[in-house]
């Protein structure tokens, strides 16, 4: 039952070293002040799974936080190179990195698979790709009617699963609106759930009949963290950062770069 | 008029696609490839970004694929669990664009690693949607600018099936959609042999000989019988582009065009 | 590309006698009028698929129009029987029904596995149940990461799917609100689509971001059929026929009563 | 105090739920015990059906499992594919109801066929939910007028696993959920032996004696060591319960309450 309570207290409440960890987010209410939060509480270990990695776990990767990392896409959207995850992966700095990486398709229906409860996900998926020869969690099942060669994979069961969103009600219930990306899944997926939030609302807007509305019994905390998705987006309150995006390139390039804007920007914050 | 060969391509990309199309549409070049052909000969056309946005109708070019826009301006926004599953895989989309670091001639795609997995020479982005969209669109269009690094003899890493290592794995492997049937580059047109399924020059771009062609594929390119020199872009097709590119790098704060 | 038609041009162009016909609808919304013009335009050797075949199939049955029946929930919801799809069963009246019986579980997910493409749907289910000794489509096939066994059942792919909403727009897409059960699915799955609608609207209400909506190039046709969805209801439009619904086990029960209903109630009115 | 067997049966259902619980509820009386459990001293118990309504707070029992209401007075309501994925197959419910035509001794239930299934002697409604409710959800109650043909010594079709067959099927088959925790019917409640799983009576309702239910019982049924009286109906439980039915019948326009 969701709880509402202080970013910080959320982190250290539901994060432990070692643990699997989903920030979701697809572009839009990627939770930057959740990550930056698991930075400054010095978190390690992590298995970090993500779609695309994006500056958020670029940043983490840069600061130490993750040693393995789950991805379908790793770059900058429109950008460029992620230079945190390839000095990872290519020089093992700050920490070497053990990647998992499948496709998108493939990781979509993996989260879908963990919210239903399954132990994994089949799909035509994979034909033809090498990706199947360097990763031994994807493998492939006969269909029992056609014959028909089908991908699998195993379905994500987070430790804890993270996701901003624009409103939560005073029950605890949240409103995901707009590109809602695997939000729901990575919630029903994960054996612990953190959303932040733009605001707390009496009523959710009317017309919800169908919205993407997340029960406040599959949450384990809400905090509540204006503009937490910046440099992302949150539909209907602010808008994408475009400029940090492109200016992230220089900034991560370098090792000491990287390190100063951490050091200003995320050490040097006060948390939520 | 002058162009460049970067709006060649992309004009040449963009008349490739109808008004019956539902496009399956990256980011880049793409984009502005298939809302072009939305602002000038196909505004009938359904853009459909991976993030969810199914017939979006974007006024400047999004810089990634989940852009606010492509959202605020859609018909309607789907999970990413069922773009994948009931758009993509259920064989709803007519063409997916596709490019990468490496092709080869047979349209299959690199965009993983140069050099060895374990311990690459460049570390690409990796697949995103291309592994699936490769195999789940009807037709496969593919827009890369063209040099003997990037239309090569042997992959570094099949990321995404085009008609296999041979050119005749597609079926064999169950696939049921058409593959690579087009691709457009900076200096011409290929289309794939229907006997071979290898990518052959159709049509080359004004101004381009055959031995700049040449030089800039990684294997012996061969030519069809009957070659095609592309219609240059029409002043129509240049000002619709360049209104777009110039919307986009002044609503986008960057200097210079994305895409 | 959907176009507008008549109701009688729209199931003329699209059924034809042996196709496989899902008209959907979970209490909500089920596609009677249609149901209705099949009855007229003396349609037979359907196989009728629908999760709960309810009283438009307990009426199609009694007509004739079925050779086949796929289904997980065969009763008058709240009531009891279904006397004409009993009658068919146990005595065959008025032709033999062959019946292919899954539980609501299993054809969700062969519903949601056809609109994915799939060959088969793969669920945690049918263990223990002796549906799966009766019914040759259930199988189980071995996880490839577990070893636990999951049950599969084929995609549900209908020549012909028929589902009512509540509104189209004028370029032919439609807005389906409330519950809404698996029309989405059926309309993904189905080779040819027909959409009934209380009104064509010059565009959707505002707030409709995550709807349920169905783009115009996934139907074929859409006829405007007012209160075409009665004696179940329209979220929106008009209430369920709750007291019809409990007179339909007396009309239904005697085969004669049940014929001088579908005389005076079905033959006896003009097509929309 | 006046009150019928069916008031009893509903009433001891209801006290089976706490505020904790997220129900997943069919129609008839589990609908009638879930919401008067609400109405009384578990307000804070959320009810899911399965056309798709979660949390909803009908003021009427639905006819239907897919009544207008559900939707209406719910938190928000999903596609019937994603609540028997990610709701009820992801366990996200505590407590399911069912009840069937026949229930066994380890609590095993037919809403299928009574006699031969090819040539039935009765054809029932079927499955419906209720084969994967039995496996998705923590626990289920089950909920059954009592009689020698009801509670049987051998179900004519097995549709919704309980314990199995022996009472030791769950583990082998890889269920992890409780299964069957509770037995109410109109004359009394059972549990599981802890070691056998058989249900036993544990609580018997006011007036009725020892012989009557083992004359209700197809199966030799066993009594707990420790059988307790059960407290009948108190005044504001069957105020709720009239209440709801005499509000559900006016809506319906039936003669009687349904349920």
């Amino acid at each position: 039952m969701s709880e509402f309570c202080s970013l910080n207290d959320a982190i250290r409440r539901l994060v432990r070293p070692g643990d699997s960890v989903a920030l979701e987010g697809f572009t839009h209410l990627i939770p930057f002040a959740a990550g930056h939060e698991i930075i400054r509480q010095g978190l390690t270990d992590l298995t970090l799974i993500r779609m695309t990695p994006d500056l958020i776990y670029d940043q983490m990767i840069g600061c130490g936080c993750a040693k393995k990392l789950v991805f379908s896409w790793g770059g900058n959207p429109g950008v460029g190179s992620l230079h945190r995850l390839r000095d990872a992966v290519e020089r093992g700095w700050p920490a070497p990195l053990e990647i998992e990486e499948h496709s998108h398709s493939a990781m979509a229906h993996a989260y879908a698979a963990g919210a239903a409860g399954m132990p994994a996900a089949f799909f035509r998926g994979y034909r033809g790709s090498d990706l199947a020869k360097v990763n031994p969690n994807i493998r492939f099942i006969e269909c029992p009617f056609t014959g028909e060669q089908l991908a699998a994979v195993p379905a994500i069961r987070p430790d804890v699963g993270i996701v901003h969103a624009q409103k939560a009600d005073r029950t605890g219930n949240v409103l995901v609106e707009g590109i809602v990306g695997v939000q729901k899944e990575v919630v029903l997926a994960s054996k612990r759930v953190l959303v932040t939030v733009e605001e707390v609302v009496e009523r959710f807007p009317p017309g919800a009949t169908n919205a993407v509305i997340l029960p406040a019994w599959t949450i384990d905390a809400i905090a509540v963290v204006p503009g937490g998705a910046r440099p992302s987006y949150a539909h209907g309150y602010y808008q994408r950062d475009n400029a940090f995006y492109v200016a992230w390139d220089a900034i991560s390039r370098d090792r000491d770069t990287f390190r100063r804007w951490i050091d200003e920007h995320v050490y040097g914050r006060t948390p939520a | 008029m002058d162009y460049t060969s970067n709006e060649m391509m992309t004009v040449a990309a963009a008349r490739a696609l109808t008004s019956d199309d539902v496009c399956f549409v990256g980011i880049g070049l793409p984009s502005a490839a298939c809302n072009l052909a939305r602002l000038t000969h196909a505004p009938g056309i359904r853009l459909v970004y991976e993030s969810g946005t199914l017939e979006t109708k974007p006024d400047v070019l999004p810089l990634s694929i989940g852009d606010g826009e492509l959202c605020e301006t859609a018909l309607v926004t789907v999970s990413v669990p069922e773009m994948f599953q009931y758009w993509l895989q259920g064989e709803r989309i007519t063409v997916g664009f596709l490019g990468g670091a490496q092709v080869d001639r047979y349209g299959n795609l690199n965009s993983t690693v140069i050099g060895d997995y374990r311990s690459p020479k460049v570390r690409l982005p990796g697949s995103g949607g291309a592994t699936e969209i490769a195999t789940g669109c009807r037709r496969i269009y593919i827009v890369m600018k063209q040099s003997p690094r990037t239309f090569v003899e042997r992959l570094s890493f099949l990321t995404s099936l085009g008609h296999g290592p041979t050119g005749r794995e597609r079926r064999e492997l169950g696939v049921r959609t058409q593959g690579p049937t087009l691709i457009v580059t900076d200096l011409c047109i290929m289309k794939p042999d229907p006997e071979t399924n290898e990518f052959r020059v159709t049509s080359i771009h004004p101004g381009v000989t055959r031995g700049q062609i040449i030089e800039a594929t990684g294997w012996p390119i061969r030519f069809a019988d009957d070659v095609d020199e592309t219609p240059p872009p029409t002043a129509e097709e240049l000002a619709a582009l360049r209104d777009l590119n110039a919307r986009t790098a002044k609503a986008h704060g960057t200097d210079g065009a994305v895409g």
